[in-house]
């Protein structure tokens, strides 16, 4: 319980330390791996909640996504490097008031609730793992599939958006595929 | 058992509102996303408390998370493919420099 | 050289006193593990009959995993220089042999000088290896210094390459932090990415000079980002007389007499001189290629006259170049040699990359041979025996050819008629020269294309080919057959050559293999099978013909003519034709395959894939020392 | 104690391997050369370049040899020989390899370098692609076994192996498991030919000796992951299971160097288009296949 609570404790401040970094940081590489390192930070969490799925899960796609999202930082920005130290945002006092009243508000829904009594135990990693994937195929199948049939459109989508317009010589769309 | 369950949501509702902020007041279509990204994050951190410590019986709970990290590859793939494009067609995917697409 | 000089070594003096058994542990780990990196190149290491590996030492792709600079026969001023950038990079503690030639003024002295010969690289590794077990840890180190590693840093504006500074400060047009780079540095038009400032290969970064202003400097001053800043840098625009305005790049309604920020957005204002007209810049601006300038006036005002704050991205990459995917995407000028483990030794590739593409690229030789000897002066007047042992000294890939060739011309000079005698032996010794010179392309291409095996086999059979007698090539030849079948049957070998380095159909000016494999499809696979057939090709003429000779020139006397000849080199058609005074060289012209070939470069490498375009270049054999300038 | 023998397992493995490839590139077996030229190393300058991004500088090599490590926390040597024998154990594999990716990339960018930063985005197009042909053919011998725990995915080859179940399944995680960890024909990103050490040539000193070790570790683990994921694990007659473990991991690593040896390295264009057009479907083939062999053959 308390080593759990501590678990929660670090990881859940690693995510938002790096979540911050991801705002703070002017060379794009630094922004792109500290909001990799904190999807990693909220996968690692997911396991000290016991969720061992989901969390390795969450572990595995975000190293790929974020490296993905480095790569775009580089192309299309100015000064990836953050060398000419400029500055790339706006609107700053209206988003920072935004953004604290999000976070405030669902602070206090989260404290204010009565959750009643939460549960002390659930079962292991195996058995998760098992339901959820009788869940998946079972109940949920339409969800799913929805979801999957989704992705492909996507897929396909971006990277009919993303090759040239005029020659359509560039085969490769695999930089959208992901 | 209730206290990891706020500390969790408390943690999810901070990763919201940095994902807030850096949406809103980031000039750059995938600073923006980054932003985006967050605030799922911090959503799938109160799914996952939720399921853990409330409902650790109904699995669609645990399904749920894996739509919304649906969404965020989703959420990837067509927003770079947006960006592609539009660097292509502008030159820029700065915001301050969207004003075609004001209304 | 019997009393070795000290070593250079790591630097860290305060370790001596306390890890004196660790130190012992360590110099003799020093001297089991020697690196070397070869200069010019492993393939003039080859030609000279060297074989490294041999001695116990590896041999290093890069200056970083290397302790052993091993400098092959005698260097060019420029490829001293080169030498000294290397060593420089090299980690302490770093050692320098020479063989065959003298230590260039750009280095310190050699630790170890001996010989051009396997034998004395043997010798000289055994002494290095005694002197660092005892060594490394020599007090008397110094700090490695030379003039060409002494560069001057100046600071330009990311966005605007023509603001050259020689103090950092921030730029007077946008009011950017000014970056540091080394004076004589080209930044690409509008490269405002920090990669290109150092490349391992050429630039000087030197760690005894740390030139760390990039970092500090930036970090410096991204904090004080303040419009007071920029308004110190405006030399050009904000006329003294003119009433100075401060606007929002974003909102032009705000308006206001002192710098701050915009009551709307936060942004930095910038500075506007009172009473411009929008026109101005709306005109500037629509003479741009872009679409959309709806909103673009204020965006130029700004940039033209000091925005700190805000930059147009559209500002910024309209002049970039447009790749082959209509990106527009910043491209870096990176240099692929002298000294590469992919090409040549000696040959120096720049090509301008577009990510892993290549846009554009040019092929310079630093060792070339000079073409042409007009009116050679008294006191360099050099006699038919010197001219000889120059001509083939300067090509160490290929020194029989041209000393037959220097033979040939110089006999046609003296009016000798052709010799039936030597014909044999001298074309034996040719044909044996192009049996190694191919072997000695095939391990480059295996170096290349990171294939140990080929490289390792068919260094060793140009080693054993190189001095061989026609028996002993004979013997040599079922090995050069299997070589060619297991190339054959190498799956992968294909795919990765064929339809690489596609020669246009209108070159001109091809020879040697090249211009002969071009008829079979003119590839990188094509001229592969090309310089296996001949290497077949020449065995049968060794074997039908003499025993391969050095050609010798025959006694010609104190005549006077002119001479001009030809010969087919392992790497095409080379021309020679010269004036003899008195048994002297009077004047000559060199006309090489080379040459020719080089020029080849930027069709072959354009628009190619960065590995393509290497092996594009490789496959066409070029010998820097061939280049004839 | 499990930890200390798997690790020393690990560095065992990392220092035969480092003998092997000696061997391949000076034609001598000398097995005190890793050791001396490890410590060679660490007495040696350790330079950082003019201006780097220390972070990614520093941290690059120290996060290869992490993931390598935690990689093969997850693979068992014999029935009771694991660090942690998780719940998701084959998806863990994946997940740890997939940070080599964040690994070579930082490694790249780190040095300020253009030989390392092409190298580094050249791995990045290398892994998306060949990070599939990981993730499937393990979806397959997930199937078979029914489970994602490795040890019951090895108990699942007790009577036949994987590699013959679905030999599909091991050419591709085989081919997918050396470009994953980039060793020759798949060593563009670090390609002395073409880049001149890529990621790894502004190593030097300390530095260049964690690197090194840790790619080292990554075949190692790499092996480890293709026996017990196709080749039976620890199964195998006379010898105790955790031999059977080693034994095979060794030779599927040796095989993995003396590939690389005796082939060119492979074309760019071609490891992206084989992988995305061939490789991908041959998995998911691949994948029916085995689904319909467990439906099919009680």
């Amino acid at each position: 319980m308390y080593a759990q609570a501590f678990f929660v404790a670090v990881f859940g401040l690693a995510a938002i330390g790096f979540g911050v970094v991801v705002f703070r940081t002017s060379s794009m590489m630094r922004s792109a791996l500290a909001l990799l390192f904190s999807m990693t930070a909220v996968g690692c969490l997911f396991l000290a909640m016991q969720t061992e799925f989901l969390g390795v899960l969450q572990i595995m796609m975000m190293a790929t996504e974020m490296s993905i999202m480095a790569i775009f930082m580089v192309m299309f920005m100015m000064d990836p490097g953050g060398l000419g130290g400029m500055d790339m945002s706006h609107q700053k006092r209206f988003s920072i008031g935004a953004g604290v009243s999000a976070a405030v508000v669902a602070i206090a829904v989260a404290l204010l609730s009565d959750w009643g009594p939460a549960a002390e135990q659930v079962v292991d990693a195996q058995a998760q793992t098992r339901a959820l994937g009788m869940e998946l195929l079972g109940r949920s199948m339409m969800i799913f599939e929805t979801a999957g049939i989704t992705i492909l459109t996507a897929m396909i989508a971006a990277t009919a958006v993303s090759i040239p317009v005029k020659k359509l010589a560039s085969k490769d769309g695999k930089e959208a595929s992901e | 058992m209730t206290m990891i369950l706020i500390l969790a949501l408390v943690t999810g509702a901070i990763l919201f509102g940095i994902g807030v902020y850096g949406a809103l007041s980031q000039t750059n279509l995938v600073m923006i996303m980054m932003g985006v990204e967050l605030m799922l994050a911090g959503a799938m951190v109160n799914l996952v408390a939720f399921w853990r410590f409330l409902h650790p019986e109904a699995y669609s709970g645990q399904m749920f998370v894996l739509v919304v990290m649906t969404v965020m590859a989703l959420e990837m793939a067509v927003g770079f493919g947006v960006a592609i494009a539009r660097f292509r067609a502008k030159g820029s995917v700065e915001m301050e420099e969207a004003e075609d697409l004001k209304g | 050289m019997t009393s070795l000089p000290p070593i250079n070594t790591t630097g860290s003096r305060q370790r001596q006193a306390r890890f004196a058994l660790l130190q012992k542990w360590v110099s003799r780990a020093f001297a089991r593990d020697l690196s070397c990196l070869i200069v010019p190149g492993q393939d003039v290491a080859l030609a000279h009959g060297l074989n490294v590996s041999a001695t116990g030492m590896r041999v290093s792709a890069s200056p970083r995993d290397a302790n052993v600079l091993l400098i092959v026969g005698g260097l060019s001023e420029k490829m001293g220089e080169v030498a000294a950038v290397l060593y420089a990079q090299m980690p302490r503690p770093r050692t320098i042999i020479v063989l065959g030639g003298t230590t260039p003024s750009s280095l310190p002295g050699a630790d170890v000088s001996a010989g051009l010969s396997q034998e004395a690289l043997a010798d000289a590794v055994g002494r290095l290896k005694r002197a660092l077990a005892e060594g490394a840890f020599a007090a008397s180190a110094e700090n490695f210094d030379a003039s060409v590693l002494h560069v001057q840093i100046e600071y330009v504006c990311p966005m605007h390459p023509e603001v050259v500074q020689n103090e950092p400060g921030s730029c007077p047009k946008c009011g950017m932090d000014l970056v540091a780079r080394e004076a004589g540095e080209q930044t690409p038009e509008g490269g405002h990415d920090h990669e290109h400032h150092h490349d391992h290969e050429h630039q000087s970064q030197d760690h005894d000079h740390d030139h760390d202003h990039d970092h500090d400097h930036s970090n410096e001053h991204s904090n004080e980002h303040s419009n007071e800043h920029s308004n110190e840098h405006q030399p050009e625009h904000a006329h003294e007389n003119a009433g100075t305005e401060y606007t929002c790049p974003m909102h032009p309604e705000i308006v206001r007499d002192e710098p701050g920020s915009c009551p709307k957005c936060g942004m930095d204002l910038v500075v506007r001189e009172d009473g411009e007209d929008e026109g101005h810049s709306e005109h500037e601006h629509s003479s741009h290629d872009h679409g959309e300038h709806e909103h673009g006036g204020h965006d130029h005002g700004g940039h033209d006259h000091g925005a700190s704050g805000f930059m147009s991205m559209i500002e910024v990459t309209k002049d970039l170049p447009r790749s082959a995917d209509g990106l527009q995407m910043d491209w870096l000028e990176v240099p692929f040699g002298p000294v590469f483990p992919g090409l040549p030794g000696g040959l120096k590739l720049t090509l301008t990359l577009d990510g892993d593409g290549v846009t554009e690229g040019q092929a310079t030789s630093l060792v070339g041979v000079t073409s042409e000897g007009e009116n050679i002066e008294e006191s360099e007047e050099m006699d038919a025996e010197t001219f000889i042992g120059y001509l083939s000294a300067a090509i160490p890939l290929a020194p029989v050819s041209y000393r037959l060739l220097v033979c040939l011309a110089i006999e046609q000079a003296a009016g000798l008629e052709d010799d039936s005698a030597n014909a044999g032996a001298r074309t034996g010794a040719l044909e044996r020269e192009r049996i190694a010179s191919h072997l000695g392309w095939l391990a480059q291409l295996g170096r290349q294309l990171g294939f140990a095996w080929l490289t390792q086999r068919a260094a060793t059979l140009q080693l054993q080919v190189r001095e061989a007698n026609r028996d002993s090539l004979a013997a040599l030849e079922p090995a050069l057959h299997k070589l060619t079948i297991r190339l054959g049957r190498t799956p992968l070998l294909k795919s990765r050559l064929k339809g690489v380095g596609l020669l246009p159909t209108d070159s001109f000016g091809l020879r040697g293999p090249v211009a002969r494999a071009a008829d079979e499809g003119g590839d990188a696979w094509a001229r592969l099978w090309q310089r296996l057939a001949e290497i077949s090709a020449s065995l049968d003429l060794i074997k039908s013909g003499g025993e391969p000779e050095l050609p010798v020139l025959r006694d010609v006397g104190d005549v006077s003519g002119t001479g001009e000849a030809t010969v087919d080199t392992p790497r095409g058609e080379a021309r020679l034709s010269l004036k003899l005074e008195r048994g002297h060289v009077k004047s000559y012209e060199l006309d090489t395959a080379c040459s020719q070939h080089i020029g080849l470069v930027p069709k072959l490498v354009e628009g190619q894939e960065l590995g393509d375009a290497l092996l594009a270049v490789g496959s066409l054999d070029l010998s820097p020392w061939e280049v004839t300038s | 104690m499990t930890v200390a023998i798997v690790l020393l397992a690990l560095l065992g493995s990392a220092w035969l391997l480092a003998v092997i490839e000696g061997w391949m590139a000076t034609g001598r077996l000398s097995p005190a050369a890793p050791l001396f030229r490890g410590l060679a190393h660490l007495g040696r300058e350790s330079i950082v370049p003019r201006s780097p991004d220390r972070v990614f500088f520093e941290a690059a090599p120290v996060l290869l040899l992490v993931v390598a490590v935690l990689g093969m926390a997850v693979l068992p040597l014999a029935p009771d020989l694991i660090i942690a024998d998780l719940g998701t154990g084959a998806l863990f594999v994946n997940a740890a390899l997939a940070y080599v990716l964040v690994a070579v990339i930082m490694a790249g960018w780190g040095p300020d370098g253009a030989y390392g930063m092409i190298g580094g985005w050249r791995f990045l197009g290398q892994l998306i692609a060949y990070s599939m042909l990981i993730v499937m053919p393990i979806t397959a011998v997930a199937m078979r076994a029914e489970s994602l725990v490795n040890t019951a995915i090895v108990g699942s080859q007790a009577g036949l192996w994987n590699i013959v179940y679905q030999p599909l399944g091991f050419v591709l995680f085989y081919i997918a498991a050396m470009a994953l960890a980039f060793r020759a024909p798949f060593d563009l990103p670090s390609a002395e030919g073409e880049l001149g050490g890529g990621v790894d040539a502004e190593y030097t000193g300390v530095r260049l000796a964690v690197l090194r070790l840790a790619r080292l570790t990554l075949v190692v683990t790499l092996a480890s992951a293709t026996t017990v994921f196709y080749l039976g694990g620890w199964h195998g007659p006379l010898l105790p299971p955790s031999a059977w473990s080693l034994i095979k991991t060794l030779a599927v690593a040796v095989s993995m160097l003396l590939v690389g040896h005796y082939l060119p390295r492979i074309r760019e264009a071609n490891l992206m288009r084989w992988c995305w057009v061939l490789g991908i479907p041959l998995a998911l083939l691949n994948i029916i296949i085995v689904g319909l062999l467990i439906l099919v053959v009680p």
